[in-house]
């Protein structure tokens, strides 16, 4: 592996810290009922999985995800204004308005979407993947998989024919322990969910450590190069979700784990890692904060300054007209 | 006994849990019933009172969940498994109509399939398109299955424990708008509410509201404003999509000649369009106006709860429907 | 150009292989339409013409087939995906309702999803409960799809044509009981008939007859008999279950004020009760008699021939539906 | 293995020699357009897989299959008369006449029947494990699947329901090599089926010869044992289909390939094994075969002599009454 150069490391690092400070800030206007609803799943705690992974990509790569999109819609570099009106329920949301919390997607990124029927998705991205290998386009489709999800009937299929037709697919599990307040081991024979690879008999790119954002994009990496010329790869990310399933979620986390799992925080991995390499760089860092920050403000001032939908948007894109 | 003020999950957790009590073939499964609790605490308490054995906790695999619930009842347990919503419940049709409501039939009575499928049912609270369905209407279509769908504690009680001692498959959906609502339950441990039996919720001469589950609320609402102005609703409360119980509804309209049917669904091939069907077809000689429907929008259930809200029924639109055909 | 006198299946693989050479993105997909040559017939020899990118065999996954089908349409392509039979869109009614049908809404108009589903509907042939399905009118259920139903050759060409071309999801489905029959298909290669306009497939003044794809045929056959005494019965073809010709529908009672629906599926929550809703609600003033519905029996289908036939609509169960409302 | 007596396989084999005959007799019948319908799906060719897995079974022990069930109700002792009459659609057929060819079943025998919707009886046999587990019985599920169905939802979410649940299932795949037209290497992105399970980290009993009855017979007893006492065993019997896929199946079949599979035809491999073990046992061959040709002849009878179903049969059974 290449070593990866601090500038790279330094934008990884903003986008992580963008994701944790959006989601905060989520929280917190959840809570001041500026956001509503029934459904919002954050992402703190994944930020290197979903940063390092997406990272692996070129722009004209595809990503899609679960209801759990913030973070990956970030990582794919959707502006956070339109995000978080999304988040709102405002006209100048990414989606509307129409698509919330769960249903984040910029058609322009090349970011398909958040969706909420849990596996729904796999097969859309094995569909997209498709459409490269038709127009030899060269590109490749990254899913995001949570570790659930596993074990309904759509990641069988989809998976299996990414393999039959050899689709440019990179299948990326997040395993952060739960499906709701499923542990793994409950919902799943198989534990050690990229053995699943077997099953299709595709590309195990094995387990990696979901808190190190390197670590994630060179397997990412790796999987991506071999997708794009062969065929569908699997990877298991370990990792840890930080508030819970979501805002239904009535405290369940686990305190002692969440604890263990903070000290190896991806961000405090990062920052480690950073300033063991260049003591220097330490400095660096408070001024993308304080970026990240001015820019989270700012889009929360242009969600809240952003007109709410009307009657006409509710009846439009039914259908597509003409 | 007394009477006991509670949410209709309270009423749900009794009726389960004294079903779970008197019979040791009775079960619930399904996703997050046990550690969780039950994603909407209908199964409160299960996993301590009555251990992993009763109380299972499934991957997220509603076509396993379904299908081998109908397993196991066919081989004479009596299993009540939850499906987290009814728009999970897309992943089990199949399990459903084409194993759960055909196996009887099909083998020609050697299997009994005594299951109940219990799913949260409904939108409002900005869940969204795939998020937002009502579809028992489509459930209801095909023969082999009960559906039931109550609207209040007391029903949601009798309903449920009438369901789990049926010997036939049951969908039970349960209006999550309801849940929190309170109401008297009785505490007899064999209250039953017999299957296909409808209720009237509210005596009225002048215009009969077609409903279930959520519907009845708007239409009490509206019933009431209406009172006001000297109309008198009466207020058909279906409980069951399946069997129905059209002539409570035909009882009814005999006497008002006008009809409005109120449903939380989709508007098209559904619940308004049968009652207004059969109404026409039984009762054309009693008409004195068409049977007006009121149902959600056409459209998917948007984010954004300004638009979510215009896209529902409400008791507003109920007493608009029953203007027009006054 | 001359018209083809060909089967519903030769219309259908005519229409279809002149989508495939007209447009590169067009392309199928499902179980057993390459090397099997599909099995009803309409993709034979396609494998051979097109090659594997674009005649796709599938393994047994209708969650995949039609899950797959909406990533390639939203990627641009234009995929028409087979799944074999309508039972087995039960599995993939998720993928259908859930995403097809809300994609597009959902993200506010970012992706289209030009996808067509092809799906074998109907029953007879002793094909059994789990097999005989005509549940097109569930699947109408929802906005966000359409769903095309031809009873002809000819329309089977223009409206696959059209549904193929057009920007939006489409569920179209054939009645195996058609796919034999033949009728003439003009030989034009932009022949297409627009998405939600029904037809009239015969004129006449006393009755109308509602009905779609295979009901066309009962239909037919009971106006012809009737016509011997001098009833002189309209048959409406809608055509599309979604969206609904209900002009054509209220243009034509107007003259006869008197409707029976025919239907091959099941009688409750189904299209006899939109038409009848629809009529009764819209027509109220021009009816001289109740709509009447001509459905299959309410039971699971079973496989003695026998009992079968008894349980299917026909001519003659139109003809006495007929005399009731004369 | 302890070796099999004379006497048992003198009874699979009369086994397999009466399911041959029987589905011969069904293609002559439905040629002769007795039995009618679009659905049915010969056994011929898989004698040996069905014959010496069910040999492994208690009475008390469950069996459940696909459309392709003639064969497995006959190993598991149901009458062929009964059976027959269900081919023919009477009144006195195992399902009345409702069920046909795709839909034998017989409660008492302990056989939960045949199911037409590919892989849709596999969540049953799960819960049937189960309850064998809830009422501590000590029994057995034996579900037979195709190779085909274990590309569908239905296969993954039923199998790894038995993994987390630890129910006693054996689930048997029955690789004939082909789902419908489609070959497995085109339908499975891992064509060894039995690697499969280690996806759901279930017992792999690896691959058996399916022509061979004692292979078959041995190696799934030793996957009941195991399920019995522990948890859910997978097979993959490997098979071939004589008759192609079913009646709808217009010539699809490989006759070179077929020949191949003739050479090691299931009744002709135990032929030979028993001659080359008893010299002597060739002449109690025959009075076998011909009573199973007089019982054939007499179900055929019975089933034409039976009645059809009425209309009150049409209408009962829709649900269960009182
Ligand atoms: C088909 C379906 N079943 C159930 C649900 C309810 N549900 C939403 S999220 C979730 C858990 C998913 O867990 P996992 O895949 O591990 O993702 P994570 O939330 O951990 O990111 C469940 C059960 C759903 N949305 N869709
Ligand atoms: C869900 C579903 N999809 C498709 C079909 C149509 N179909 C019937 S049998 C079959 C092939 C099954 O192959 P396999 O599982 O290998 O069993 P075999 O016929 O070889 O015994 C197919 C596709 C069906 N019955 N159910
Ligand atoms: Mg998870
Ligand atoms: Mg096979």
């Amino acid at each position: 592996m290449a070593e990866i150069d601090n500038a790279t490391l330094l934008e990884w690092y903003r986008q992580m810290f963008l994701i944790r400070q959006f989601e905060n800030q989520c929280d917190v206007l959840y809570k001041e009922k500026k956001i509503t609803g029934v459904y919002m799943h954050l992402y703190s705690g994944h930020e290197a999985t979903g940063v390092g992974a997406v990272a692996a990509l070129r722009p004209s790569d595809h990503v899609i995800t679960a209801y759990r999109d913030h973070g990956i819609a970030l990582a794919r570099g959707v502006d956070p204004k339109p995000l978080m009106a999304e988040m709102m329920g405002k006209r100048t949301g990414v989606s509307g308005g129409k698509g919330g919390s769960m249903h984040l997607a910029s058609r322009e990124h090349n970011f398909w979407g958040g969706y909420a029927i849990v596996g729904g998705h796999l097969p859309l991205a094995a569909g997209i993947a498709l459409e490269c290998r038709y127009n030899n386009t060269d590109n490749v489709v990254l899913c995001f998989v949570g570790d659930g999800a596993t074990n309904n009937g759509y990641f069988h299929e989809a998976v299996n024919l990414s393999a039959v037709w050899d689709l440019p697919v990179v299948w990326l599990i997040e395993n952060n322990g739960y499906g709701m307040g499923t542990p793994v081991d409950v919902a799943s024979g198989q534990t050690e969910l990229h053995k699943r690879a077997v099953a299709y008999n595709i590309k195990d790119m094995g387990r990696v450590d979901g808190q190190n954002v390197i670590d994630v994009y060179n397997v990412t990496k790796k999987a991506v190069d071999y997708a794009r010329k062969k065929g569908p790869a699997l990877i298991e990310s370990m990792t840890y979700r930080y508030k819970g399933h979501g805002v239904s979620d009535r405290s369940y986390d686990k305190l002692a784990e969440l604890a263990e799992w903070q000290q190896k925080d991806p961000i405090l991995v990062l920052q480690r890692y950073l300033c063991q390499k260049d003591e220097c760089i330490e400095e660096e860092l408070k001024p993308i904060e304080r970026k990240v920050m001015a820019e989270v403000a700012e889009a929360v001032e242009f969600a809240e300054n952003s007109p709410v939908p009307a009657y006409e948007d509710l009846i439009s894109n039914v259908y597509v007209e003409g | 006994m007394a009477d006991k003020n509670i949410p209709m999950r309270e009423a749900l957790r009794m009726a389960l849990r004294e079903e779970m009590i008197r019979d040791e073939s009775v079960f619930v499964m399904g996703e997050e019933v046990g550690a969780w609790q039950g994603t909407h605490r209908v199964t409160r308490g299960f996993l301590q009172e009555f251990g992993e054995k009763r109380v299972r906790d499934t991957p997220i695999s509603e076509m396993a969940i379904a299908g081998a619930a109908v397993g196991a009842a066919m081989a004479g347990l009596r299993p009540v498994a939850e499906i987290m919503t009814i728009n999970f419940a897309f992943l089990s049709l199949d399990a459903i109509i084409n194993h759960a409501a055909k196996i009887h039939y099909m083998f020609n009575g050697q299997f009994k399939v005594p299951l109940v499928i219990r799913a949260a049912s409904g939108w409002g609270d900005q869940a969204t398109a795939t998020h937002s369905h009502t579809p028992e209407p489509i459930f209801a279509h095909f023969p082999g299955l009960y559906v039931g769908c109550p609207a209040t504690p007391r029903d949601a009680k009798g309903m449920l424990k009438a369901s789990i001692r049926d010997d036939n498959p049951v969908l039970f959906t349960e209006s999550i708008a309801l849940y929190p609502k309170p109401g008297p339950v009785p505490e007899d441990e064999d209250f039953l509410l017999p299957i296909g039996k409808g209720d009237i919720k509210r005596e009225g001469k002048h215009v009969t509201l077609v409903t279930y589950a959520r519907g009845v609320e708007w239409s009490l609402q509206a019933a009431e404003q209406l009172a006001k102005e000297g109309v008198e609703c009466e207020v058909v409360d279906l409980r069951w999509l399946r069997p129905l119980d059209t002539d409570l509804i035909f009882e009814s309209f005999k006497k008002t000649n006008r009809a409005v049917v109120v449903e939380e669904s989709l508007p098209h091939y559904s619940f308004g369009s049968e009652i207004a069907a059969q109404i026409q077809e039984n009762m054309f000689d009693y008409m004195d106006a068409p049977v007006k429907r009121v149902s959600a929008m056409d459209v998917p259930l948007p984010y954004a709860k300004e638009i979510e809200l215009m896209a529902l029924p409400n008791a507003q639109k109920v007493v608009d429907a029953v203007r027009e055909i006054l």
